[in-house]
């Protein structure tokens, strides 16, 4: 890995920043919204599956404006949550980390309410019948036995968010050190003589990455089920 | 005492039911699709009738007209699913504190479950999962224990091994338990009062004892499952042959097995169709136990069996005879005859402690 | 933030890289002009602004989004047609053209919305070889792309800005499209409002003979306006 | 004759069976996990043994030695599963005749499934699926059935239901059949030869009638389980008691119930427990059978009861009696005494034709 | 629609047939693969998975360069199949379709594979007891059984195909009428100050196309379990 330089060693470490943080902070939204698609059953509910949809089939640069425009400093999201939390998104690595996590949402939701759908009912209910609180049965009982679901979700979110290129780019730019992630100074690179080396380089670290969070989800889930499972 | 009495419509399916049970154990008895399920998930909360009242004693748990509905949580029913229902990502222990730990050192000796507290559910055999189910819902101290054919997974030996935990917590324990079954002599050996349900509506409820040795029954329950169940108490031990002897109202009963000690009392159910009736005192004759009995009903059904009413004592034994034995013996009420039962004929799964 | 933050057209990167260098505490985002000044109108905190693209630079100033009175084109270029390395020169005429690209495609940029693209669609209708090509042309979204086109062989030829075939050795400069064919390829740059005094050092540097110097290793012209 | 030798490690599990099963009906007898369902899956070229041969008559099936492994779809074996396995996207006769359509308007006739051809899967009783299962097995023309637990899933009333069916095709249809169960009266019913698996290996095996009569099977199939098989004739009909009397080469005994016509061949299973034994012929009684026998065995098992083995005329009974019974009553081989055997004991499940 | 001149019409009609291309050549091979990875298990099978799963987490101008590496018309892909089928791809809308179809062969093999894993292998069993050769298991059991997953995945595919535009202009560019998709379309107008009207027009399009196809797999699938499940 001699031809990645400090400014693509930066890139690295903070595309894992972005990713995870992303996948983290988008992991409960997640979850909650999976957790509706599965279980409820309400008018709009397929308004709300094609919505949670829409950044996996929208093109990423159009994704990445609509971030713009909506949460960028002057935006109605933006101004609000820059007001009430006092986090800015606009061209810092928690844009970067909010656009990474819009577009790993439909996949984190998928794979998590994949995990809700085989998760049996009836032991929340047995668990009610055991005085346990609505809370007390999500946490105990229901968010457990979905943990396989969860974690193949995060982590293909975590690998969709390292990757992640449009939507950033047109968000956040490619600030070294702020929001130039992995995918971005691929793009930056591509533009220099004789950086196919860096290219290839980053390329590869990308791959690994992604093929590892991959192969650890698919060995979690499967040392989860071994252990539920019995066999 | 736990009184019902809901309406639920569920698709083509019309529920209506009314009972009242005891503060014992109460066996709801129906065949499949009869609407055991409905009406005992209504008792728990799970699901929600369209009309009626549930009450135990005092405590109200549903009533349409002055719109209570208790969640399950706010029920204090312990429920005992078919499929035991554990959380397959806890311990053994930790299956059982979930709902409280209420009584937790007696219910774990109870239910013999020392040994197993560390496993995880996948580990365990099917009645091992029974009975931890059994204890999980019993050590949130229940006002109520719901059993939705806790034993019906199982094969026949692990059957036997789980009858008798559920037999000492009934004895040992007292709480107040809905059965549900479908297996006659589960019923007879656990069950204080029994309900049969047919499509959703009571068709018989009563004393257990009494229900089983009506004559009118054996269309009801079919003629294997009819049958007098009769308390009795141990009254010695045939040591050397491996025999106990009951006693009851109506004289002694020998039986195979050691049966509990001195004095315990036994409940048995002896099937209408092993009692053998006879004019005289029989002799040289392998079966055991010859009672003197008095003719109290005589029942003619649609095939060529009778149902024969008999007092034994104060207690009602029922034996099933062939139209044509009935004739030509001249059975008729109030005849002084003998009942003839063979020791063998009553097996381990007709006797409860 | 005492740093100086430059949102710079990809295509910059060789030369600002070096440039920047000398400085402590700057650091440049790259990315298509368009995409640039779009952010900087949705209040990118850009303290220096460099586009390839003087139509977005208008759209700056008028919405005041930078400082009007610091706009200066600092850099121009050159648009050429490249091949494939070994390819022979190529005249600009329609015969030679159409013989080069025989019944393949010509790549380009978005003709309607990246700033080779347009340039090049100048230039073609100033040599009268739209017509001919126009319907011939294979359109990317960067110029980089373009030049991979040229690069894997998929097109024979490509236009590019002439210190994009720097970028690889697989493409060589077959024709360079003459000046007065498509309006000037200027660089713009203009400082935002946040800029301070060490922004306009930096600006003030990309200006000075050394940093000319260094954008001239590079591959680009000096600002046309120096040149007239 | 279907002759099977295989050995096959299963994870922990070993298996290691040899049985010959002549061309008629087979019952392969087991508690869960003993490995039937292995063998059966061996038979049907589902699972490859790691050693051992499989042959029907002369057609080698599987022959390690040889290399022979015919692949499922080259044995012609009908199966039937005890989940039935109906494809859920066919009608019922794109079901049936997914294999074939052998003698297909006989088979609809025999199982009755005229009514259903146009419906789907999903909209069949547990019963009404067996039964298709069933045909379609039997339409691939297959050289040999295998039925894994086909009633298994089904409760009483529809077990009663489509057993008819199963003795009918056994008749009719003269197809060889491998019969995996764990009920006796299923087993006693439908069966010539018996095979007990346990743990998988094969502990006895031979003529159904045989090894249900014989002393030493009470420990192996349970002292419920154990009982004579007896092929008798219908002799004659008692109408308006609705009884039915069937000749056997011991006597005559008479059933509840209109058993099939005159000559007809019924075959009957006298459960062990049910038989009472009297040094006397005795009188008064209200059962209605009452047979000479001759004791050939006595067998003290572990418990307190007593296997005692008959002989009434060729045929083999057994009684149960209690320890104490068989000392009070001095039983000793070759002894000439009574059976007494209740009508209504012999129950309509353990009577097939 | 006014804001939508006749090349944003070409290009709507393009990327329907693109799309619609692409998800139907896809189809068979991602059942297969879906197929392959549900059932069979052999060495190299995580890293099977990992390489279905690259299109997805790389960034797509990645993907889209790897596609002109290997299926340019001098590469070793690319050659290989113009001298065999005849088939280019360069600059084609068959370009479009197999760079669409790329990207979104993750999304459908993992839908596909959990239809695979919903059926259940007894009934193939059954099948070979009843004499059926593997062919007809496989086309008379198996695939009818699978249908509901096969059309989620087909359907989501064709959603992120409609998409789908870092790798499809990187690998064939975006010619008028033979490449230009709506989102290569909306890319252009976002570049050019003041088009926004047109890029509203085309991003509501998308997103109709889009929520219209996932609803109608929700309820294709939900009409096709009725059926099965008999209720
Ligand atoms: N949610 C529902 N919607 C429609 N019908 C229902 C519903 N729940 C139950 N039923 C119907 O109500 C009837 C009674 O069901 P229930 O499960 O209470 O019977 P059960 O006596 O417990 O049977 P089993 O012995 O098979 O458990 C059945 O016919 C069932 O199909
Ligand atoms: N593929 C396998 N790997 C490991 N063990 C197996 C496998 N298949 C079966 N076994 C074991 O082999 C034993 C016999 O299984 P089998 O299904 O043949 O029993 P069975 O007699 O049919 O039981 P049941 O009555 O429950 O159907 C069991 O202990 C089972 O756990
Ligand atoms: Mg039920
Ligand atoms: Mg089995």
């Amino acid at each position: 890995m001699d031809a990645l330089g400090p400014e693509e060693w930066t890139a690295i470490w903070l595309s894992l920043r972005v990713a995870f943080v992303a996948t983290l902070a988008a992991l409960p939204v997640a979850v909650w919204i999976a957790y509706v698609l599965a279980r409820k059953s309400f008018p709009g509910r397929q308004v709300l599956n094609g919505l949670v949809h829409l950044p996996l089939v929208l093109p990423p640069v159009v994704t990445g404006y609509l971030l713009l425009v909506l949460f960028g400093q002057q935006g109605p999201v933006g101004a609000f949550i820059y007001q009430t939390f006092g986090i800015t998104f606009a061209f810092r690595w928690t844009g970067a980390a909010l656009a990474a996590a819009i577009m790993a949402f439909p996949l984190m939701v998928r794979a998590i309410r994949l995990g809700f759908e085989a998760v049996d009912p009836g032991l929340e209910d047995a668990a009610a019948t055991l005085g346990a609180s609505r809370w007390r049965i999500w946490f105990t009982v229901t968010l457990p036995l979905v943990v396989p679901g969860v974690l193949a979700g995060a982590i293909l979110g975590f690998a969709k968010a390292l990757g992640e290129f449009g939507a950033t780019i047109t968000f956040v730019a490619a600030i070294p050190g702020q929001t130039q992630t992995i995918p971005t100074a691929i793009y930056g690179l591509l533009q220099v003589p004789g950086s196919e080396p860096a290219v290839v380089g980053l390329v590869i670290v990308s791959v690994v990455l992604a093929m590892g969070a991959l192969l650890v989800s698919e060995w979690l889930a499967r040392r989860m089920a071994k252990r539920l499972g019995g066999k | 005492m736990i009184s019902v009495d809901i309406k639920k419509r569920l698709g083509d399916f019309q529920l209506d039911l009314q009972f009242d049970a005891p503060t014992s154990v109460t066996a709801i008895f129906g065949r499949s699709g009869s609407g055991k399920t409905s009406a005992v998930n209504a008792v728990a909360g799970l699901l929600r009738p369209d009309a009626g009242r549930i009450a135990i004693g005092d405590a109200v748990l549903f009533d349409q007209a002055s719109k209570i509905h208790l969640s399950p949580q706010q029920r204090r029913i312990g429920y005992v699913f078919q499929d035991a229902r554990l959380f397959p990502h806890m311990t053994v222990m930790r299956n059982l504190n979930y709902g409280g730990s209420h009584d937790a050192d007696r219910v774990i000796a109870v239910l013999g479950l020392e040994q197993l507290l560390d496993r995880m559910p996948a580990h365990l055999s099917g009645g091992e999962r029974q009975r931890v189910a059994l204890g999980r819902a019993l050590m949130c101290d229940p006002q109520l224990l719901l059993m939705d054919e806790p034993l019906a997974a199982l094969d026949a030996p692990r059957k036997a091994e789980i009858l008798p935990f559920i037999e000492r917590l009934r004895d040992e324990m007292q709480v107040p338990m809905l059965y549900v079954s479908h297996d006659v002599s589960e019923v007879a050996r656990l069950a204080t009062t029994l309900v049969v349900i047919e499509d959703g509506r009571v068709t018989i409820a009563g004393p257990v004892g009494t229900v089983l040795s009506q004559p009118e029954t054996v269309p009801l329950v079919g003629p294997r499952a009819a049958g007098a169940v009769i308390e009795t108490k141990v009254a010695g031990r045939l040591l050397d042959d491996g025999l106990t002897e009951l006693a009851f109202s109506g004289g002694r009963i020998v039986l195979p097995g050691l049966l509990g000690v001195l004095r315990q009392t036994v409940r048995i159910r002896i099937p209408a169709q092993d009692v053998i009736l006879a004019k005289q005192a029989p002799a040289g004759l392998s079966a055991l136990n010859v009672l003197p009995v008095t003719i109290t009903r005589i029942e003619y059904g649609r095939g060529p069996g009778v149902a024969v009413g008999l007092k034994a004592g104060k207690d009602q034994l029922l034996a099933r005879v062939t139209r044509r034995s009935a004739l030509r013996m001249e059975l008729a009420v109030g005849q002084q005859i003998y009942a003839i039962i063979k020791a063998t004929a009553v097996g381990p799964e007709d006797i409860g402690s | 933030r005492a740093e100086v933050l430059i949102f710079a057209a990809a295509s910059l990167k060789e030369p600002l890289d070096q440039l920047t260098a000398r400085f402590e505490d700057v650091v440049v985002s790259y990315g298509g002009s368009g995409t640039l000044a779009r952010q900087v109108t949705f209040g990118a905190p850009a303290d220096i602004v460099l586009l390839a693209n003087t139509q977005w630079m208008d759209v700056l100033v008028t919405g005041g989004h930078v400082k009007g009175d610091t706009v200066m084109d600092f850099a121009s270029n050159s648009l050429v047609l490249i091949g494939p390395q070994g390819h022979a020169p190529v005249p600009l005429t329609q015969e030679a053209l159409n013989a080069a690209i025989a019944n393949a495609r010509l790549a380009v940029g978005l003709t309607e919305a990246v700033p080779a693209g347009i340039y090049a669609k100048a230039a073609l209708q100033h040599l009268d070889l739209w017509e001919s090509v126009q319907h011939r042309l294979a359109e990317v979204d960067n110029v980089r792309a373009a030049l991979a086109l040229v690069a894997r062989g998929q097109t024979p030829l490509g236009i590019v800005y002439r210190t994009d075939t720097r970028i690889s050795d697989a493409v060589t400069e077959v024709a360079v499209f003459p000046t007065e064919s498509h309006p000037p390829i200027r660089y713009t740059g203009a400082l935002g409002h946040g800029a301070d005094g060490d922004a306009q050092a930096v600006l003030d540097y990309l200006l000075s003979g050394e940093g000319q110097d260094i954008l001239a290793t590079a591959g680009f012209l000096p600002p046309q306006d120096i040149v007239r």
